[in-house]
C-alpha cells in the first residue's frame, strides 16, 4: 500500500471524485496554487483561487450545490468558519427544512483545527461542536490518511453539507493508503483496539494519545478499548453503547473545550442509554475553557496526552473513585 | 445582438399588481384578527416586482428574501399555495415549514429564499455559477432590499460576481426603510448605485414606483447581462408604505415623507394612466378587480381547508 | 412590586446602568427607534441606531470595550448572531487571552432565542450552547422579568462579554420586579421549586414546564426540584451537583437542540461527579435535530412539554427503567 | 487651522527601516533552524509601516494584523519582548500567549490585534467610537492588507465610520499579495482606493515603496481626519518581497514582476538617496548597521533568557 500525508490523502480523494463526477469543483483562498495538479487536470474553472471572503466563499457553494454542483471548500484554519457561519449553519443546515425538501445541499467545507504549529486561539480552535449542534449538518474528522481519503470520497457524494476537519497534527504525517476506490460510510466509528476494562472514545489526534495510554495500561492489566469516532454527525451511538456495555466504564477525550463539546453528548448517551452498565463515573478529557496559547508547551499542555488518560482510566479502577 | 424584448401589455402589469394587493390585503386582515402570522407585506412596491419579474424568461432564477409575495406572485405562484404556506399549512409551497418569510418554490424557477438579511446576496454567486458551468442559458435575479445592502456579503457578492463574470442582475428594492431604521441612518450615501459602480459592475436607478419605466429598465438590465455574462445592478427607488412586519404602528415614521409617496402608488397610478390613455375602461376596471377578489377567494378556502402538517414532518426534510 | 413584562424589564436595566455609568451605551438595528424613551433621556450618541450589519456592530462594540465604553448591543434574533461569530468569539472571546490580559471586553450581546412567534428556522434558533463552548464568553438567559432585570445590570458591570439571550416566548409575560438596585451574581441558579425525588435543570422557558410538570407530578407523590439555571457561564455546579446528590435522579431540559447541548454539559457534568448518587440514568430533553418549523403545531412540538417531562420523571421511577 | 507637520529626519526613518529588516531577518533565519517559529514578514513594507507610523502622536491608536512587526518596531517597540513573544515566551508582549500573528501593546497604543483578516477593521469603528465618546484629541489609525479589504467587513466598517464620523485612517498595505493568490484573482478593480471612494471617504494612492512619501501622505491624510474627524483612507502600493509564511519557496509568484520590485526595495532607495543628497556617508551608513546588529543581538539575548510561561498561564487572562 502507498503511504500518503494526510494533506495528499485530501488531494487524491478530490482528484478521484473530480474525475468521476463533472459537477465536483474545489474553490477557496489558495487552494488553485497548492493544489496545482487539480488545476493542470481540470483546470482553472473546477479548480478555484478565491478572493479573501469566506462568507461568499461558503454562501457561493451553498447557491451551487442547490442548482446541481457538488462544491468543495476550503476554508482553511476552522476560526475562519466564523465568517461563514451563516451560509453554514442559516444556509445550508436548514434550507433544505425551510424549503420543505425541495433542496439539497451536497457541499463539503474543509478546515483545519486543532494544535501543532504554535499559530494561537485565532487559528487553533477546535469548532466541531457547534456543526454537531447545528439541525442539517454533517461532521466528520479523521485521525489518519486513509480514513481521510475514504471519507472525504463519500462525503462529496453525499447529498447533505458535510463539514470536514483536518487535525492540522496530523496533517503531514504519513499513512498506508489503500489504492483505488475506497469509501467509508459517515456514521460508523472504528474499533481502534479491542480490550474489554475500559472504553476510550476519541477522534482526531487524541486517537493516538488514547491509543499510547491503552498501551501502557496493558502493562498494568487494564485492557482498554479504543474508539475512533471517524464522523461526529451522525455518531455512531450503537458502537458507543455496544462498547461501554461491555467494559461498563468511558473515558471521553478530545482537544476541543470540553463544555458543550462532543464529549459532553457523548457522556450524557451513555448516562441515559448505557446507565445499568456503568460501573463508575464517566470521565471527560478535553481543552480548558481558555483559548489556545501560542507558546508551545502552553499549547501542548492544551490537548489532553496519554499519560493523563491513562491515569484517568486507572483513577477509574480505583476502589475510593466515584 | 441585442433582440426585442417582448411586448408585454400593461394591463396585465395592473392585473398583477392588484393580485399582489389583494393577496397582502388578506394577511394584514388576517393578522389583525389573529387568523393569519404577521408578515412583512410589499404593500407600495409592487411595481418594482411585477416591472422585474416580467422582464425574464423561464430559465431565470429568483433569489429573493422576506418581502417575497410580489415576486412569487408575479412569478405565477398559486396565491392559495402561498396562502397555506404563510397560515402553516402542508399544501403550502414549503410544506408549512417555511411560513411566509422563506418561501421558494423550485417549479417557479424561485430558488433560495432566506430571511437571513443578506443571505440572498451570498447565495446567489453559486446559483449563476451553476447557470455557467452547466452552460444553461438563464440569468439569475437577485433581489434584496437597501438595508441587505449594509450587509458585508454585499461586497463580497458583487467583488465576486464581477471578478468571476457571473450572469446576476442584482435588484435593490431601495424602500427607504431597513425594519425600523431608514436609510439615511444607515447608508453613507445615497444610492446603492453608487456602491454597485465601485466594483465596475453597470447600476442604474429607476422609478420603482412606475411599473412600465421598471419594466423597460428590467428589460434592458437583462439585455445586459444575457449578453455580457456579467452582473449588472438595478435599483428600483420605492417606499414601503406600511410597517415592517404586520401589525406596525408606524409612529416611526416621518408622515410628510410617507405622504408623498402614497400620492405615488403604483396601482392607482398605473391605472389611472392605462384610463387615460385610453387602454382601460371603467367596465374592465371593475371586472379586474373583480376577477382578482376571486382569486383571492379561492386561495383562501384552499388555505383553510389545507391540513396542518402530521406530527412526523417535526423532523422530515432535514437530511437528504 | 411593579409589574414589568421581560421586555420592559430589559429596558429598566439599560435605563438605571446607563444613569449610573456614562460609559455604558447602546446600539443596533432599531433600538433608537424601540426603545424611545432612552433616546429622550440619554441622546442619541449613547442609543443608536445602526446600518443592518451586524458583523461591524458586534465589532465596534468589541473595539469600544477595549478602549474604555461598555457598550449594550442588541443583535435581534439569536440565528443573526451567525454574522458576528468572529467579532464575539475570536475577538471578544479570545483577545483578552491573547494578549496576556491586557484589555478587558464589558460588553453585553442582546439576542431573541426560541418558539412562541412561528417565525421559523432562521428566527428561532436556541445558539447559547455555542457560546458556553467558547473560551472567554458568559451567558446568560433568564426565564422571568426580574431576573432578567437583575442579571442584566450584573452582565453590564462585568469585565467580560456577555451573551444575554431573551426567550421570546416569554418576552412579554409580566412578572413582579422589585424596585431599585437589585443585582445577580451571575453563576448562581435558583432553586425555583425544592423536591427531593428528582431534580429537573432547565433554564428559560422551559423552566416553567418543569414547573407545571412538577406540580402534575406532586399529585402522583413525587417531589421533583426544579433549577433554573439562570446563567449557564458560570454555571452553578454546585447547585446541580447538590440537588442530584440529594434526589438521585435527574432530567435537563431544554428547547435547544439536544446534541452538544447545554443538556449534555450537565448530564455529563453529572455523570462524572455526581455518579454515587444515581440512580437511574439521567434524561436529557431538549429539540431534535432538526431546524424549527414556522408551522405553529411543528414549533411548539419542538420545544419540551410539562407532560413529557412527567412522564420522563415517572420512568425514572418505574422498576423496569435503566 | 492645518498646523505644519513635524520635520522628521529622514535618516531616522531609514534607521527604523533598517531596525524592522534586521528583526525579521532574525525571524527568517530563526524559522529555517527551527529556533523561531514561521511568522509572516513585512520585508519590502518597511516604508509603508514607517512612513504611516511617523505621521502619528502619542495620543493616536492603532490597530494592526498578522503583518505586524514594522508597525509596532516604528512605533517604538522593544524587539526583544517582540522576539520574546514570537518565541512564545514570558516576557513578550502578550506573555507569549500571543506568537507572532496577534501582538498588541497597550503602553504603546498598538491596540487589538487581530489575525482573522477583516477583524481589524471591524474592531476600528468602537476604537474610534471610544476616541470620540470620551473627547480624546487622538485618531485610530487601522492597518490592513489588500485581502482584509475583500472581506465583508471592510464594506461595514467604512460605512459605519462614514456615517457615524468616526475618525479613522485606514491604511491598505496594498502588497499585491493574499497569501497565496494575487490580488488580480481576487479584486474586480486594481485599487481598493476605488471602493474606499464609494462612502465618501477620501482616499489617495501613494508609492508605498518611498518612505518619504508615505510620510507626507499619511500626514496630510492624518492632518485630514484630525481636522473633520471623520475618516480617509490611503492605500500604500508596495509588494510582499518575501513568501506569506516563512518559510514559503514563492514557486507561484512572477518572477518578473517581483524582480521588479526587489529593484525598488525601499531601504537601499531611502539609503541611496540619502547619500546622493549628503545627508548621509559612508561612515554613518556603516555605523548605523553597527547600530542595528547590537540591539539586535541585544533583543535576541533577551529573548533566549526569557523563560516559557508558567503552566498555570493555560488557564490566566480567560476572564477579566
Ligand atoms: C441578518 C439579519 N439581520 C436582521 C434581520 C431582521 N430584519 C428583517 S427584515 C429587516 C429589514 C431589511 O431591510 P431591507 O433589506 O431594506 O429590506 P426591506 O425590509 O426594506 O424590504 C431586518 C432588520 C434579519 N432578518 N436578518
Ligand atoms: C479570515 C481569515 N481568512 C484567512 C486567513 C489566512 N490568511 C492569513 S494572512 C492571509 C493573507 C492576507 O492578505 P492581506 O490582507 O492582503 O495581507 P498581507 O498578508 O498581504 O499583508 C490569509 C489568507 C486569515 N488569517 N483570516
Ligand atoms: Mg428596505
Ligand atoms: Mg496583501
Amino acid at each position: 500500500m502507498p503511504s500518503l500525508t494526510l494533506y495528499d490523502a485530501v488531494g487524491e480523494a478530490l482528484g478521484e471524485e473530480m474525475r468521476r463526477n463533472p459537477g465536483v469543483l474545489v474553490f477557496g483562498e489558495g487552494v488553485a496554487t497548492k493544489r496545482h495538479a487539480l488545476v493542470e487536470e481540470f483546470g482553472p474553472l473546477r479548480v478555484r483561487n478565491t478572493p479573501l471572503s469566506e462568507g461568499i466563499i461558503a454562501g457561493t457553494a451553498v447557491g451551487a450545490a442547490a442548482t446541481g454542483l457538488r462544491p468543495v471548500i476550503d476554508l482553511l484554519f476552522a476560526p475562519f468558519l466564523c465568517y461563514a457561519m451563516d451560509e453554514l449553519v442559516n444556509s445550508a443546515g436548514k434550507l433544505r427544512y425551510i424549503s420543505g425538501g425541495q433542496f439539497a445541499f451536497p457541499l463539503v467545507t474543509l478546515a483545519m483545527t486543532g494544535a501543532g504549529w504554535g499559530v494561537g486561539a485565532q487559528h487553533n480552535h477546535n469548532l466541531e461542536a457547534w456543526f454537531v449542534h447545528s439541525p442539517g449538518l454533517k461532521v466528520v474528522m479523521p485521525s489518519n490518511p486513509a480514513d481521510a481519503k475514504a471519507l472525504l470520497k463519500t462525503a462529496i457524494r453525499d447529498d447533505n453539507p458535510v463539514l470536514f476537519f483536518l487535525d492540522i497534527g496530523l496533517l503531514y504525517q504519513p499513512g498506508e493508503v489503500p489504492l483505488g476506490d475506497q469509501q467509508l460510510s459517515l456514521g460508523l466509528a472504528a474499533i481502534a483496539r479491542e480490550g474489554q476494562d475500559v472504553t476510550l472514545v476519541s477522534y482526531g489526534k487524541t486517537v493516538h494519545h488514547c491509543l499510547q495510554a491503552a498501551h501502557t495500561l496493558a502493562e498494568k492489566g487494564i485492557a482498554a478499548e479504543v474508539i475512533d469516532l471517524r464522523s461526529l454527525k451522525p455518531l455512531d451511538e450503537a458502537a458507543i453503547l455496544a462498547s461501554v456495555t461491555k467494559t461498563g466504564r468511558l473515558i471521553v477525550v478530545h482537544e476541543a473545550n470540553r463544555l458543550c463539546g462532543v464529549g459532553a453528548e457523548i457522556a450524557a448517551l451513555v448516562a441515559e442509554y448505557a446507565f445499568a452498565a456503568l460501573q463508575a463515573p464517566i470521565i471527560r478529557l478535553g481543552g480548558p475553557d481558555a483559548p489556545v496559547a501560542s507558546s508551545y508547551p502552553l499549547e501542548q499542555a492544551f490537548v489532553p496526552q496519554a499519560e493523563t488518560i491513562a491515569a484517568a482510566a486507572q483513577r477509574l479502577f480505583s476502589p475510593h473513585y466515584a | 445582438m441585442a433582440t426585442q424584448p417582448p411586448q408585454i401589455d400593461p394591463r396585465q402589469l395592473l392585473e398583477q399588481m392588484m393580485l399582489i394587493r389583494a393577496y397582502e390585503e388578506i394577511l394584514i386582515a388576517g393578522s389583525v384578527t389573529g387568523k393569519i402570522p404577521g408578515t412583512c407585506t410589499s404593500v407600495g412596491q409592487e411595481a418594482a416586482a411585477v416591472g422585474v419579474v416580467n422582464a425574464l424568461t423561464a430559465a431565470d432564477l429568483i433569489l429573493t428574501n422576506h418581502r417575497s409575495a410580489g415576486h412569487l406572485l408575479a412569478r405565477g405562484a398559486d396565491p392559495g399555495r402561498l396562502l397555506a404556506e404563510v397560515m402553516g399549512r402542508s399544501d403550502g409551497y414549503c410544506k408549512g415549514k417555511s411560513g411566509s418569510l422563506h418561501i421558494s418554490a423550485k417549479e417557479l424557477g424561485v430558488v433560495l429564499t432566506s430571511t437571513i438579511v443578506g443571505a440572498e446576496l451570498s447565495l446567489a454567486p453559486g446559483v449563476a455559477l451553476s447557470q455557467t458551468m452547466f452552460g444553461r442559458p438563464g440569468i439569475v435575479v437577485c433581489f434584496f432590499g437597501d438595508g441587505a445592502a449594509c450587509e458585508g456579503s454585499f461586497h463580497e457578492s458583487l467583488n465576486l460576481a464581477a471578478l468571476w463574470q457571473l450572469p446576476i442582475l442584482y435588484v435593490c428594492e431601495n424602500n427607504q426603510w431597513q425594519a425600523f431604521v431608514h436609510r439615511r441612518e444607515a447608508m453613507s450615501r445615497e444610492h446603492v448605485t453608487d456602491w454597485a459602480a465601485s466594483y465596475g459592475i453597470p447600476a442604474r436607478t429607476v422609478d420603482g414606483n412606475d411599473v412600465v419605466s421598471v419594466l423597460a429598465a428590467a428589460q434592458a438590465a437583462t439585455a445586459q447581462v444575457r449578453e455580457s455574462r456579467r452582473p449588472c445592478l438595478l435599483e428600483t427607488w420605492t417606499y414601503r408604505s406600511r410597517g415592517h412586519f404586520e401589525p406596525d404602528d408606524q409612529s416611526y415614521v416621518d408622515s410628510a415623507e410617507r405622504e408623498a409617496w402614497l400620492a405615488r402608488d403604483p396601482i392607482a397610478n398605473c391605472r389611472d394612466r392605462l384610463i387615460a390613455d385610453g387602454r382601460l375602461d371603467a367596465t374592465e376596471a371593475a371586472a379586474l378587480v373583480e376577477k382578482i377578489a376571486s382569486r383571492i377567494a379561492v386561495a383562501q378556502a384552499f388555505a383553510d381547508a389545507s391540513p396542518f402538517p402530521a406530527a412526523d414532518e417535526l423532523t422530515r426534510d432535514v437530511y437528504a
